[in-house]
């Protein structure tokens, strides 16, 4: 039995989100040969009724989006479907970001977004991992990739051009910040 | 979830400016922000009551517009690099809140349109194991660290009280600068004179308005106002 | 998206035997239809990590009989490794309120937990019970009691101060939702 069809094999009796570190551990192999082995299935799962969801760390095997209706027929789960405005600015930062703190997210929408956060949370939409004692990261879950009805973060809509944006917004913030630190490093000039 | 909904209903300030922006059809930038200074003060006096610590927002950036708008009227005046880059901040944050709002726009329409499926709980047969970890001095320990991290009645952050007050501290001294420079330049306003003169006028009084919002922020800072999430309270970087 | 994959999406979402004759049910064909759509899917899985097995009129999807003892490994591993700070958490509120729903926990954690739960489960460490319609009720097993020397709940420590903080959240929470109500009746005043 190969490495991909192990995998496989664990995933569909595991059922729920694996870190693709434990699955590592569980095969005995690098997490590097796990990568190779879930691109692979990726691979072979393509045009079947099942696909795998891949957030930065976790995997989970699930229907594929073909059959989403078919499926929604027959559970009988109540489904989010609305997230509301708040939510929605505050699940795509945390997507396109691929993962952020609350002080990102209130500067952001220059509002306090702890509550929406604490709903997301609670609904699985995002995780919240710490973070030395910098307090929490939030990251997106594979619910709400599963919800949003892709495999991985990069099929996010227009997802190159966003993260090149936010490259461009980060320099010119890290630019203003340095022209404020040499002002501050010789006041008397400033003045 | 009733916070959420609370939050819902509660557009921030930069959504706000970032509309009256867009209903004007303008680009992001001093021009545009000094257009729309008095709308977006005139909106923020006819709010009244909100919640404290959103108010401190507002005022913030109220303030940063009224830099904006001093220049505009006045270009002779002269603005700290601090100030300048107070404006370029702002100037960045709604680039930045723009796109991710349209970006939103884009996930909302796909958002449980197309749900891949979890595989239904595989049946189990329950296996008496704790771990070590399972001793009641453990779990009523746990117990106590769920409940102080519970959200609480929380004042406004200290930071940001310290903040709101420097502010008044600038707003008053750009009255002085703007009356200052309405002298200097007096002699400039050769034509429209009274019209210039009253558009001054009418921003001190604009001045006042908002400094006046920063005095009841800080004298009210005593009432708590909403609950909020006890994890250090992350501050927005200005 | 034809028949085939269409089963591969229902056997893995069902996870339990279903009827051929339910199967074509669901997929609107006729049950010969159905069985070469499987005798498709059984060919599409051969060397595979998951497999089709029939019983009588049944049909199941399952994880390849190589892979048995992997999941063996798996299955320990579940019983084995630590609870960790979310199964402390989870297991005392199950306590403390002596039995809870899951949304119960998730508010008062501020994160999901529904795969703790389960794990909690598994583990033997709390029951479920059906409530009417409106779900699932959590309690603390037997075994966790006597595990813990008490017999009775209330011989938790601190149960009373507990209880009575868990209640003041609940009712802050209420007061919360209906001032927000009062506020969202009137938002034409706001505007």
């Amino acid at each position: 039995m190969n490495l991909e069809t192990k995998i496989e094999a664990v995933l569909f009796w595991k059922g729920e989100p694996i870190s693709v570190k434990k699955l590592a551990g569980i095969l005995k192999v690098s997490e590097k040969e796990a990568e190779n082995g879930l691109l692979g299935l990726q691979n072979s799962l393509s045009g079947r009724g099942i696909t795998i969801i891949r957030t930065n760390d976790e995997v989970e095997m699930r229907t594929a989006g073909e059959a989403s209706s078919l499926i929604e027929n027959l559970t009988k789960e109540e489904l989010t479907r609305d997230l509301g405005k708040a939510g929605l600015e505050t699940i795509a930062i945390i997507l396109y970001k691929g993962e952020a703190r609350r002080s990102d997210i209130d500067y952001v929408r220059g509002v306090n977004s702890s509550f929406i956060i604490r709903n997301l949370l609670i609904r699985g939409l995002i995780e919240r991992t710490t973070d030395g004692k910098r307090g929490f990261l939030y990251k997106p879950s594979v619910e709400i990739l599963s919800h949003l009805g892709i495999s991985r973060l990069s099929d996010l809509p227009d997802f190159g051009k966003v993260k090149e944006e936010l490259e461009k917004f980060e320099k010119a913030e890290t630019a203003a910040q340095e022209t404020m630190t040499q002002e501050n490093s010789a006041p008397e000039a400033a003045e | 979830m009733p916070f959420a909904i609370k939050h819902e209903k509660f557009n921030g300030p930069l959504e706000i400016l970032l509309n009256l922006i867009e209903e004007k059809k303008l680009f992001i930038n001093d021009i545009s922000l000094a257009k729309v200074a008095d709308d977006f003060i005139a909106y923020v006096k006819s709010l009244g009551d909100f919640p404290l610590s959103e108010s401190a927002q507002f005022i913030l950036i109220a303030s940063t517009l009224l830099l904006i708008k001093s220049k505009s009227l006045l270009p002779s005046l002269e603005l700290s690099e601090d100030e300048k880059g107070n404006i370029a901040d702002l100037e960045r944050r709604l680039a930045l809140y723009k796109m991710y709002r349209e970006q939103s726009v884009s996930l909302k329409e796909i958002f449980g349109k197309k749900i891949l499926f979890a595989r239904n709980e595989r049946k189990i047969q329950p296996v008496f194991s704790p771990d070590e970890s399972m001793t009641l001095s453990n779990i009523a320990q746990s117990m106590m660290s769920v409940i102080n991290q519970l959200p609480k009645k929380e004042f406004l952050p200290k930071v940001l009280v310290d903040k709101v007050m420097s502010l008044e501290e600038m707003i008053s001294n750009l009255t002085t600068r703007v009356a200052n420079a309405l002298k200097m330049s007096f002699k400039d306003f050769t034509k429209d004179k009274g019209e210039k003169v009253n558009v001054i006028v009418s921003f001190l009084a604009m001045l006042e308005l908002v400094k006046q919002g920063i005095i009841n922020v800080v004298q009210e800072r005593h009432f708590d106002d909403i609950l909020m999430e006890t994890e250090n309270v992350g501050l927005p970087k200005y």
